[in-house]
């Protein structure tokens, strides 16, 4: 549904080029949602600019619903977005206007009737939880309200693409929770397509089927998200990857081992049905082993559950490679790792 | 009472004189000034819709009438305003001159008012597929509005400085009065009673300009 | 000098005018006259006739040639000068000119006239009427502060038009007849003859040379009479034809 | 070659007396107008410093001057101008009237073009403990640098415009050279050569505020 | 050192009031790092904004540094703000200058020299990693850039106390582990006093030694970290603890769970040193039970680890209690649940 193609931007000014983005290729299927992360200024939004046209690619294609946009007259190109919403990264919402006015924008511009969008708004204001500031002006907003205003908007003209610049890193994570409740609500029933620059992780975590990490103007990885989650690749990916699910083991906890002359533990990881069988107890009473728990998370990906496991085992010899041998059995990845 | 030529009647009609002139050349004035204004922003290289000759052509022509003085204005106009109202003298045939000479110069003052919203918002706009028109009218506009209010303002205080020059085509008014009688005639209470109504439809005409803004900057 | 009190210095001094043809006659027919003699003439031209006295009350000019003695008291009055008359220049009068009708006779009440909006002006204009018998003035009718209250209807009712005197000539088609300052007919090449009435200047309204009481017996100032009352100048002015039906100093008469 | 009564010569200084005119009174105007113009915005209520005398008598001051038509202000201005520069006559004495008419002027345009700063830069600064004249000078001023430069190309051009009427005590210049020719002598070639000259002025006036304004804005 | 009390802070426009506060108090102690979070709206930006007087209480003291503010004049007040360094949530940086000349603003204010200005800003453009952006104009910079450089701005003439406005919530994990860290160490070198505001509980947890819990104008429950995310007492704390301590089981587990027919568990909690100790071991090896961990998480908080444990524990009754006496023993807090 969009088709990003070696994509390439460079700003110009005054003869200084600063290259955004370096032959970026991805594709947006009809009904995913796909999460960007990167670090910042690794070209974010000037990706999802590109898609409703905001910024126009200095090379490459941008295909939105199988038009290529650069083809396309200024007329086409206005339609095309109207199906395109946007939250900005800056909100960008009229201070001369009221919250309901805001929200109603879309509306107007599309010359919905009177009732329709005093219905659609005043739904809209309840879900965002700002039905109360409806006749209040932005600048009489926390920044928390004005992102859902944005959001909000965004949503107004129910479209079949929605864009979000960091939508949520405003708001607090309840009400980030409920927004991206929302998301996942809309893009289930109604199938809009969701392209969503985040730097939490855990956003992408909770609702994206797809992510793409970018560095540096390129996209450095990109696939299912439990895929990524499971086992990135690159060590960018790695590094926001343990922002959620802690893979690795906590410093202080390192320094008590270290003290304790602990150089190597056992790392188990579990997907799925697995993580929460009781293998750990298996070890024990089968394998007549002596295992500590030294670290543990378990991490939720998509309704999946994901484990990591070091542990500290003692035993016979014998003992531990029949342990690892049921260990394949079961089909939980193990491996020896030295702190 | 006073030492005076002037009488009260001809005062009450020259108020009302002044107001007509200034009232219907404001109006007329503000649209075309607005349009101007407006189309000198989007079609401008970089703008909403840019049409380099559209811009090119209102730009220069917006500065060839702010360059000619008034009086000269006046009476290259008078042709012109003769086939427009019909006759090169009065209150009517002031107005034309009046209107050529304010258009100009609130279409800049528009222009600078404009340009002040920020890309965001305009961003904002063209991500909901706003037209240009919408653009303009939803957008660029509200936003634009309080600054736009202060130049309205601005502009109607010059209209009235400029329509005292309107006795050289025989229109009347406050100012006409000033010069006419004040100057012309020394005749200080003239001068000084019109001088003072200047100063207080003047100072009206501001502080409503200014609260106006206020409101509408909510602050 | 840039100020016109030259005090002591006799052979300079401050040459003021309004618009038009009077400062043309003096750059043409006069100054040569002078710079030949020796006089260093300073030209100062105030684009409105209203300044020229107020300029020499400050001593900013030293003479003017613009005005009327009946004018030129009233000033000395209103503004407590001191101003005399030095001698005439040779005055363009006031003509009444039509572009819609062809004689005088067209005249009926209602009848639109353009007049100046000058009080001087307007009230050479308004005697002109007054000669037609086309309106009354009062007997108190100011000078300086001469104004259309003062007059009255008599054979028909007029409207009047009351414009810049520069404007008059350009809106005659929009007006049925229109009193203009001989100096812009000049101006316009037209002629004063071909005007439907012509003002029979009486004395008090002739044109003349102003001075400053105090600077009468300069140098200067009688070096500025005798230059306006030279044969040279007066050949001048009559081998012109835009000069044509201008009022001739008294002294050139005597002759 | 043509049939006017001006020379080259008279054109050509005529030329320079314009420029200085409109140089000196723009130089001294800008100046206290900006001045002004601060002090109205941060001296009104809610402004960084409110100071609610000062606003109360500056306000009126600049309606007052800018109610007055420029014609009477030269006139009325007379005593004080030759209080200043020792004559009413000529372009020094032209200066001083030009200055106090343009000088309200400047100050509104300038008090619109601050009034559009955001409060939330004012907020940065204040939370760095600046002190008022540096909120103006190393905040509000920068922001508002490029809005400043087209309303001083506004006002350079209605300048220009007002010099016309210099005349009237006797200075020179080009807009002169229009009305005392051209209007007041039915000099065509005068006032028409008069206007293009003036045109071309205003033009490149125009169009170098414009690429300023547009370089500080940077697009 | 900052002291606010009872302070009430109501917003009014055209008789609309909003009450923003209600009554808050609270003290900051030199050399804390006290973290304010709240939902969206509850008025954690109003608070801070107390703290340098860019919003005045409607009632109440706001004392800094032993000062009433209310009692100083507007010169002392511009001394005070000079050692109070802020970072907007809207960043507020000048357009018309370069990211160089806005980070060197609060020095060219205190009027120092050249050289030492040069030598700072360099200084703070490379730690936020903005270097090669000196000259570029803020309208060039993508949205965590400007955020990095109003914390260099903010950071520039070394103020003794610093107020952040959600100075990270722009920025990725890496950026704001690096921001934090700056934090951590201005606050340990120098003893800078740090008010922050966020909404990432992670942030928080990283680096606060103090948390207020705000709801509607109002503070409803301060201490500690470790006491707040150890024993949220207040439901909404509760909330905002459970998005970085699972101290819940996820949906997903619970739905097997029920399928399972399991409805009582075992909740363990232990923290610090116990959090690693072999206890899970010594239930089914010393008291033969029969366990399974549903779920487990460990967090780091201040440097100490708080492990949470779901364990399914089936076997003898006479087993479980003597299991129950020697957690008891062993200080680790356990409770029976229902799911
Ligand atoms: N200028 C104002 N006028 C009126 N109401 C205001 C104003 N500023 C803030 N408020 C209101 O006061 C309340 C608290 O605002 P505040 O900005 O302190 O919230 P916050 O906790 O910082 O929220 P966020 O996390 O969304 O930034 C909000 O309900 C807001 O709408
Ligand atoms: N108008 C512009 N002119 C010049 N450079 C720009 C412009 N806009 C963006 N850039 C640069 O392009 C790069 C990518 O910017 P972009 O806004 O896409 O980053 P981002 O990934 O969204 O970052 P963040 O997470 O901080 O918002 C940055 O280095 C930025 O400085
Ligand atoms: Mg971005
Ligand atoms: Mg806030």
């Amino acid at each position: 549904m969009i088709i990003l193609e070696d994509i390439h931007k460079v700003y110009l000014r005054k003869n200084v080029e600063t290259t955004a983005l370096k032959g970026v290729s991805l594709q947006v299927d009809k009904g995913d949602i796909f999460g960007v992360i990167g670090y910042s200024g690794a070209g974010k939004s000037t990706l999802v600019r590109l898609v409703n046209y905001l910024e126009r690619p200095t090379s490459g294609k941008v295909i939105v619903d199988g038009q290529l946009l650069a083809d396309r007259s200024a007329h086409e190109l206005r339609q095309i977005k109207k199906d395109i919403g946007m939250i900005f990264q800056h909100f960008n919402l009229l201070e001369s206007k009221t919250i309901y006015q805001n929200v109603a924008m879309p509306l107007i511009l599309s010359k919905k009737g009177k009732k329709e969008t005093k219905e659609r708004v005043t739904e809209l204001l309840a879900f965002v939880g700002l039905s109360d500031k409806a006749n209040s002006y932005p600048n009489e907003l926390s920044g928390g309200q004005k992102q859902r205003v944005g959001i909000a908007r965004a949503l107004a003209s129910k479209p079949k693409i929605l864009l979000c610049d960091e939508a949520t890193s405003a708001l607090d994570p309840q009400t980030t929770q409920s927004i991206l409740d929302l998301l996942k609500k809309v893009n289930n029933e109604y199938g809009i397509t969701i392209m969503l620059i985040t730097h939490e992780m855990s956003v992408i975590q909770k609702v994206c089927n797809k992510v793409a990490v970018m560095e540096e103007g390129e996209i450095i990885e990109q696939g299912s998200v439990l895929d990524v989650f499971g086992h990135p690749k690159h060590a960018t990916s790695k590094n926001f990857v343990q922002t959620v699910v802690r893979t690795e083991i906590p410093e202080n906890i390192k320094r008590k081992l270290a003290v304790r002359e602990v150089t190597t533990l056992t790392k188990l990881e579990m997907v799925g049905d697995h993580a929460t069988e009781p293998v750990l107890q298996s070890l024990i009473n089968k394998f007549h082993l002596d295992v500590s728990v030294v670290f543990t998370n378990m991490t939720e990906i998509q309704d999946t559950t994901l484990a990591i496991w070091y542990l500290q085992i003692e035993g016979k010899e014998s003992d531990k490679r029949a342990a690892w041998q049921f260990l394949e059995e079961q089909n939980v990845r193990y491996e020896e790792v030295t702190v | 009472m006073f030492d005076t030529n002037i009488t009260l009647n001809q005062f009450v009609e020259a108020i009302g004189e002044s107001f007509y002139m200034v009232g219907m050349s404001l109006l007329i004035g503000t649209i075309f000034g607005a349009i101007f204004g407006i189309l000198i922003v989007v079609t401008r290289p970089g703008g909403i819709i840019p049409f380099p000759i559209v811009y090119m052509i209102l730009n220069p022509i917006i500065n060839t009438i702010r360059s000619v003085p008034f009086i000269i204005l006046i009476v290259a106009l008078i042709p012109f305003t003769r086939s427009i109202v019909g006759t090169s003298i009065g209150n009517n045939a002031a107005i034309v001159p009046l209107i050529i000479f304010i258009t100009p110069f609130i279409a800049r003052l528009v222009e600078n008012s404009l340009l002040e919203v920020g890309p965001g918002i305009i961003e904002a706009a063209e991500s909901m597929g706003a037209t240009p028109f919408q653009v303009i009218w939803h957008f660029i506009l509200p936003e634009a509005f309080a600054s736009l209010i202060l130049s309205l303002t601005t502009a109607t205080i010059s209209l009235i400085g400029a329509s005292a020059m309107a006795g050289v085509v025989g229109a009347g008014g406050v100012g006409n009065i000033a010069i006419v009688y004040g100057y012309q005639r020394f005749d200080s209470f003239a001068m000084f009673s019109t001088v003072v109504i200047l100063i207080i439809i003047v100072q009206v005409i501001q502080s409503t300009g200014n609260k106006l803004a206020r409101m509408i900057r909510r602050n | 000098g840039d100020q016109g009190d030259t005090d002591g210095d006799e052979t300079s001094f401050v040459a003021g005018f309004g618009v038009g043809t009077y400062e043309e006659q003096f750059r043409e027919g006069i100054l040569p006259i002078l710079e030949e003699q020796g006089f260093d003439v300073d030209i100062r031209i105030l684009s409105q006739n209203m300044q020229v006295n107020p300029a020499m009350d400050e001593g900013s000019i030293d003479s003017s040639v613009f005005q009327s003695t009946a004018y030129m008291e009233a000033i000395n009055d209103e503004l407590d000068m001191d101003m005399v008359r030095l001698t005439f220049a040779p005055g363009a009068p006031q003509s009444l000119h039509s572009v819609r009708h062809d004689s005088l006779d067209a005249v009926q009440d209602g009848s639109t006239v353009a007049l100046p909006n000058d009080p001087v002006n307007q009230e050479r204009a308004v005697r002109i009427l007054e000669d037609l018998g086309w309106v009354t003035v009062a007997e108190d009718a100011g000078t300086t502060d001469f104004s259309l209250s003062s007059v009255s209807p008599a054979a028909y009712d007029i409207d009047f038009q009351v414009l810049d005197p520069a404007q008059i000539l350009v809106s005659l088609e929009d007006v049925d007849f229109g009193i203009i300052n001989g100096n812009y007919i000049a101006d316009a090449g037209m002629r004063i003859a071909d005007g439907l009435a012509i003002e029979n200047t009486p004395e008090e309204h002739r044109i003349i040379v102003t001075v400053r009481e105090e600077d009468v017996d300069t140098e200067w100032a009688q070096a500025l009479k005798a230059a306006y009352e030279s044969e040279e100048f007066e050949e001048y002015i009559t081998n012109q034809s835009k000069y044509d039906g201008f009022i001739l100093p008294y002294a050139w008469e005597e002759r």
